[in-house]
């Protein structure tokens, strides 16, 4: 059997400077601030009432930032409903992340290359393999990459996906965020096979580990599966090793299922933030109070958001029937006047 | 006797169906440690094990399929799909292969499988969350579809469902999962499949609805009841078949007919009731039957989703409507 | 101008649209250098080579979902599913993606997505190729459905279905495949989305149907014509969105109708049709609508085809005891 | 990259006879040319108008009939639509074949543990899981086998299946007859992956090659993966290496994606019944002319059961609606006196 060894960048400090500056590790690193700050307000909102169910994406800030930061824009991001993180790098303000909370709209990505996060598990990654053929067709120095769960992996979808981006050698990223669990089953429960990367053999495709806590890692690796894809060597399954730390959504109670002290390495240690945080301290980057400015920034960042999506008018009913087509059609528009109380 | 809401006596009757038959098995995502995202399954995995009340790999075909073959071979598989809006990718397994197996074998081979899930809307889930499909399945001939509206109903149907020889699709009101609790009596009892409940008595109209709706329905016939309108609510509570004789006897006693669903109004369940109708009682109506459904939008986000159900004013208004004629 | 049969026609706009957009691509199974199975794409792959004229892996949900990405990057897709029963595996996509991406999105994402299969019984096909499911996709919000019966409403459909903003679903029957030969223009023309076509005038009934069944209709319509009945033979052409319009006109006018389709009767589209005359036209029907179909059973393997489709006789006799109220 | 060697038994001599008894290989044989003899004759029925659509299993005789040599008769046959050679071994009658391709019945398998044939490409897989789970659970000694093609494992339902299996340890063998062709598409263009049984690795499942036209080493793999499979060592996805040499279906021209040469050496030196006839010459157990003998015997079996199908009574409108529930539902037994010409 081949080995499936799991890329580090953090733990090797002499390589890590090479492969990615300072400042951009900075910067990723405050999204991952930012981003984790955003999961604990949501959470807030939840509890207040004030937002809907939601997922956040605690603890996997790593591989949601870092991959993100490893994309040009004009890359298609095809994500999953946990992928506010990656969306947000691409360039969707985090008021439509409040908004979609909010049962507000589905998905403003506006002029962003991104598709509404799929809600129906691994059904998104046939688009991306889609767009990613339609990037190449049309001569575009663009992937696109499909964000997903290890959970996503056990769905037909997945497999198709993967197969026809290996048939056509489309310029496709599959990015798979192995949490540890798809709701409340672990992942050993998901799959007989020992990891997720090795799937990539029934395709004929390259396949990656990558420890998903490592921030740089996951930037190289996205980064050289990129350029993979862009010189027409085909896509690439990427697991990420990470480690899901809050409940699957507001919605779900993980004490049913998980013992508490399984947390306590990846609060710690193993903390995406923690990690990034020693390696920039070690490079004299990060001074020991700019967490502390950067943590405040984020709140007040997301509380303007917060604030600005809280603002907006009220949904009206000609917005459920506005865009189901291009052109509203006729019993679309008689049923938007039997709604508003005209005749039926 | 317990007061029981609909996921107690679900859950009860489970638990006692497990005791009853070794046969049995519980199979999806999260039913087993977990309970079950709506806990319906509470319980059972510490009972009676991972064996037989099983967390199955994330993959609905998978799912459908695997219960298909246990249930050919000799088991009594419940397969549980997490919410209706993610029954699709399954849905091949039920079209292609529960529907028509006894039939392209000649009546060789039975397939006694139990297929359930939550489904509709109203209580602001995610997207994608509240579908109402089930107009889907009942246009697949070799299925049956049951819907309870009670607990009382869920208990007894789904002894029935257990108990039947043929593929029974099982959908779960999520909105009815806590609403209300009722006597529902301890052990088997059965709510036969096939027949319809009237569910309050009535002469001026009748009022054709499932599931959630149902609900809906009581609370406005009995605001017509105050204003002297005696509205019959028939509670199908079975899809596939529907109960024609229950449909054909009300409307030819009313003449006036409204049916409310929670799914997109154009190739809704209703059409079908309306085709029937048409059948059985078109000589008895005084006004044409009328519907008030859901809209031909996909199931919207949360914001939205009070436009989108069938709410007291609309119904209220269809039915002043009908009784003018 | 030439005489064609549908199959001509389809493959003749084929290739004018593919000189004519290099958006456009074909995927499928079967559909290169084998031309499709029904040889709808023959010439294609030759002529526009393997880039546009694509062979894929048989995997129809990966089919679907890849045209779906393709459509939303650019290009202008149209996937071939081999036969409508292999759709099934492939349904997720056109339930929860394709129907859904522009609303999901607020109007920011366009789904332009041609998907084409044959459809329909009466060519003695083996067992689970003969099915029409058209009842799935008219209840699916976001979807068209198009079903032309003649050679030149074929080309006219195929070129706005192409051309629409929105995914459309182009069913071809398969029994009009090679029945019958007429003129068809060269070069584009359109047959616009949404309108049904009189097929013959009549004033004494309303003839509805679709597909295949306009020529089993017309048959029936020409010999009661004989005894001078006038049967008014509409051809949807179009079944989502349904046109209201020429339905409510057609019954108003006739006062009785019936609708005759080749899917199972329960839950088929003549339910909706009828809710929608009861909705349009109910005062004007001196009987009840009624309908002609296939019956609540798979398919049958090919022994018993010519029990299950609608034919002449049951036709017939339906139409007479309309005729007779 | 792990190799994946393709297992043979005939061309090492030495080996064979120690593999299989000549009695058994023997009895291979005779199904074999049996098989052979039938798909000619239904081709020609079919020419005449006889039968309906036929897909002829010509050339896949070893991996049809070996496959099943090594099965029980307490385990179930998941089989596709070209698989009427295993069947009949199973213990499915010809005569019930013929009736199937002449429109006649979906399936007959009487008392045989066979599903009906699988029409929709892999959606029985799944099936086969859940038959061997059933087996496994009440105790008996049993195995599942899916037949399926190459064209089959891009479905979404061969993942999930092979995953369940996986995850489960459900005594199953997936039978992957790789005949080179999916219809018109040939296997490289299927799929990326060099081989078929390397999809095994996806689910940490057991994965061999095997030539596919060579019967008694067909007739070992599967005996092993069934032996496996029954000391709990979990499911075997089998690819079996052999060749289509007739067209897909009788509704199939080859001759528009396939040259004439292709065959030449599969008609011949590979030819299934050629290779064991060779052996067993050397084996001392076939003479000269036993071949003629079996041919004759066999052409006379199918002629008698071609016969007995086109004896069969008349179909009867009743049969359709009889058997799509366990009791015919009112509106069913409405819809046949509405077909009989009773009210409707
Ligand atoms: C097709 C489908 N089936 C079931 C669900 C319900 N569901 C939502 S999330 C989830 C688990 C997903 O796990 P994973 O893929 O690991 O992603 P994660 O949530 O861990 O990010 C399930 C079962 C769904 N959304 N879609
Ligand atoms: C779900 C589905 N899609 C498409 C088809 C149409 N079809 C029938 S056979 C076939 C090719 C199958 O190839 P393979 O799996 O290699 O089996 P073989 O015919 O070579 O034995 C196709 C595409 C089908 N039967 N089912
Ligand atoms: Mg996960
Ligand atoms: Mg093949």
């Amino acid at each position: 059997m081949q080995a499936w060894p799991i890329y580090r960048v953090m733990g090797d400090d002499a390589n890590a400077p090479n492969l990615v500056s300072d400042d951009l590790a900075l910067r990723i690193y405050k999204d991952m601030v930012l981003l984790r700050t955003f999961d604990e307000k949501a959470l807030n909102l939840q509890r207040q009432g004030r937002v809907g169910t939601f997922p956040p994406s605690l603890g996997q800030e790593a591989t949601e930032i870092g991959s993100a930061y490893a994309l040009s824009k004009k890359d298609w991001l095809v994500p999953s409903y946990r992928d506010h993180g990656a969306l947000y790098v691409h360039g969707v303000p985090f008021e439509n992340v409040i908004l979609f909370a909010m049962g507000r709209a589905a998905s403003l990505a506006g002029d962003v290359r991104a598709l509404p996060s799929s809600i129906p598990i691994a059904t998104h990654l046939p688009h991306a393999v889609g767009l990613a053929m339609a990037m190449q067709m049309q001569g575009e120095e663009s992937v696109a990459i499909a964000y997903f769960g290890d959970g996503a992996t056990s769905e037909g979808d997945f497999h198709e996906a993967l197969n026809f981006a290996g048939v056509f050698k489309a310029p496709a990223i599959f990015l798979c965020q192995n949490n540890g669990w798809a709701i409340s089953v672990p992942v050993s429960r998901q799959t007989a096979s020992p990891t997720l990367a090795q799937k990539a053999v029934a395709y004929g495709i390259h396949g990656v580990r990558v420890d998903g806590n490592d921030a740089l890692a996951v930037y190289q690796t996205v980064k050289q599966a990129r350029e993979r894809a862009l010189s027409k060597e085909g896509p690439t399954l990427i697991e990420s090793l990470t480690y899901r730390l809050g409940p699957h959504t507001t919605a779900d109670d993980p004490t049913r299922y998980r013992q508490a002290e399984d947390l306590v390495p990846w609060r710690g240690e193993h903390d995406p933030i923690v990690r990034l945080g020693v390696y920039l301290e070690k490079q004299g980057v990060l001074g020991p109070k700019d967490l502390d400015g950067m943590k405040k920034d984020a709140q007040e960042w997301v509380n303007q958001a917060v604030e600005a999506a809280e603002a907006m008018p009220k949904v009206k009913p000609i917005e459920m029937f506005e865009h189901v087509y291009a052109v509203m059609p006729p019993r679309l528009v008689q049923q938007l006047q039997d709604l508003e109380g005209g005749v039926q | 006797m317990a007061e029981q809401n609909m996921v107690q006596a679900l859950n009860t009757a489970l638990h006692e169906m497990f005791e009853g038959d070794a046969r049995i098995l519980l199979m999806g995502e999260d039913v087993g440690k977990n309970g079950g995202v709506f806990r319906v399954s509470e319980g059972l995995f510490d009972k009676f094990g991972g064996q037989r009340v099983i967390d199955t790999p994330l993959a609905e075909s998978g799912i459908i399929g695997t219960a298909i073959g246990l249930a050919v071979g000799g088991m009594r598989p419940i397969a549980e799909v997490q919410f209706m809006g993610f029954l699709y990718p399954g849905l091949d397994q039920l079209f292609s292969h529960a529907g028509r197996l006894r039939a392209r074998s000649v009546g060789q081979v039975s397939v006694p499988l139990l297929v359930r899930m939550p489904y509709g809307g109203g209580i602001r889930a995610p997207e994608q969350h509240a579908d109402s499909a089930e107009a889907y399945l009942t246009h697949t001939p070799g299925l049956k579809v049951v819907v309870p509206s009670t607990p009382y109903d869920a208990k007894g149907l789904l002894y029935s469902a257990i108990e039947d020889p043929d593929p029974v699709i099982f959908l779960e009101p999520i909105r009815m999962y806590r609403l209300g609790r009722m006597e529902v009596p301890e052990g088997r009892f059965t709510v036969p499949i096939g027949q319809a409940r009237v569910a309050k008595t009535g002469s001026d109209l009748t009022l054709i609805c499932w599931g959630a709706m149902t609900h809906l329905a009581m609370t406005v016939a009995e605001d017509f009841q105050k204003r002297g309108i005696e509205i019959e609510v028939l509670d199908l509570r079975t899809l596939a078949p529907l109960d024609r004789q229950a449909i054909a006897s009300s409307v030819a006693k009313t003449g006036r007919c409204v049916i409310l669903h929670e799914a997109p109004r154009t190739g809704g369940l209703a059409g079908e009731i309306t085709a029937l109708i048409m059948e059985v009682a078109f000589w008895y109506l005084k006004a044409p039957v009328a519907r008030v459904t859901g809209f031909d939008v996909p199931y919207p986000a949360y914001a939205w989703e009070d436009f989108y159900m069938p709410n007291p004013e609309r119904l209220s208004r269809v039915i002043t409507e009908t009784l003018k004629d």
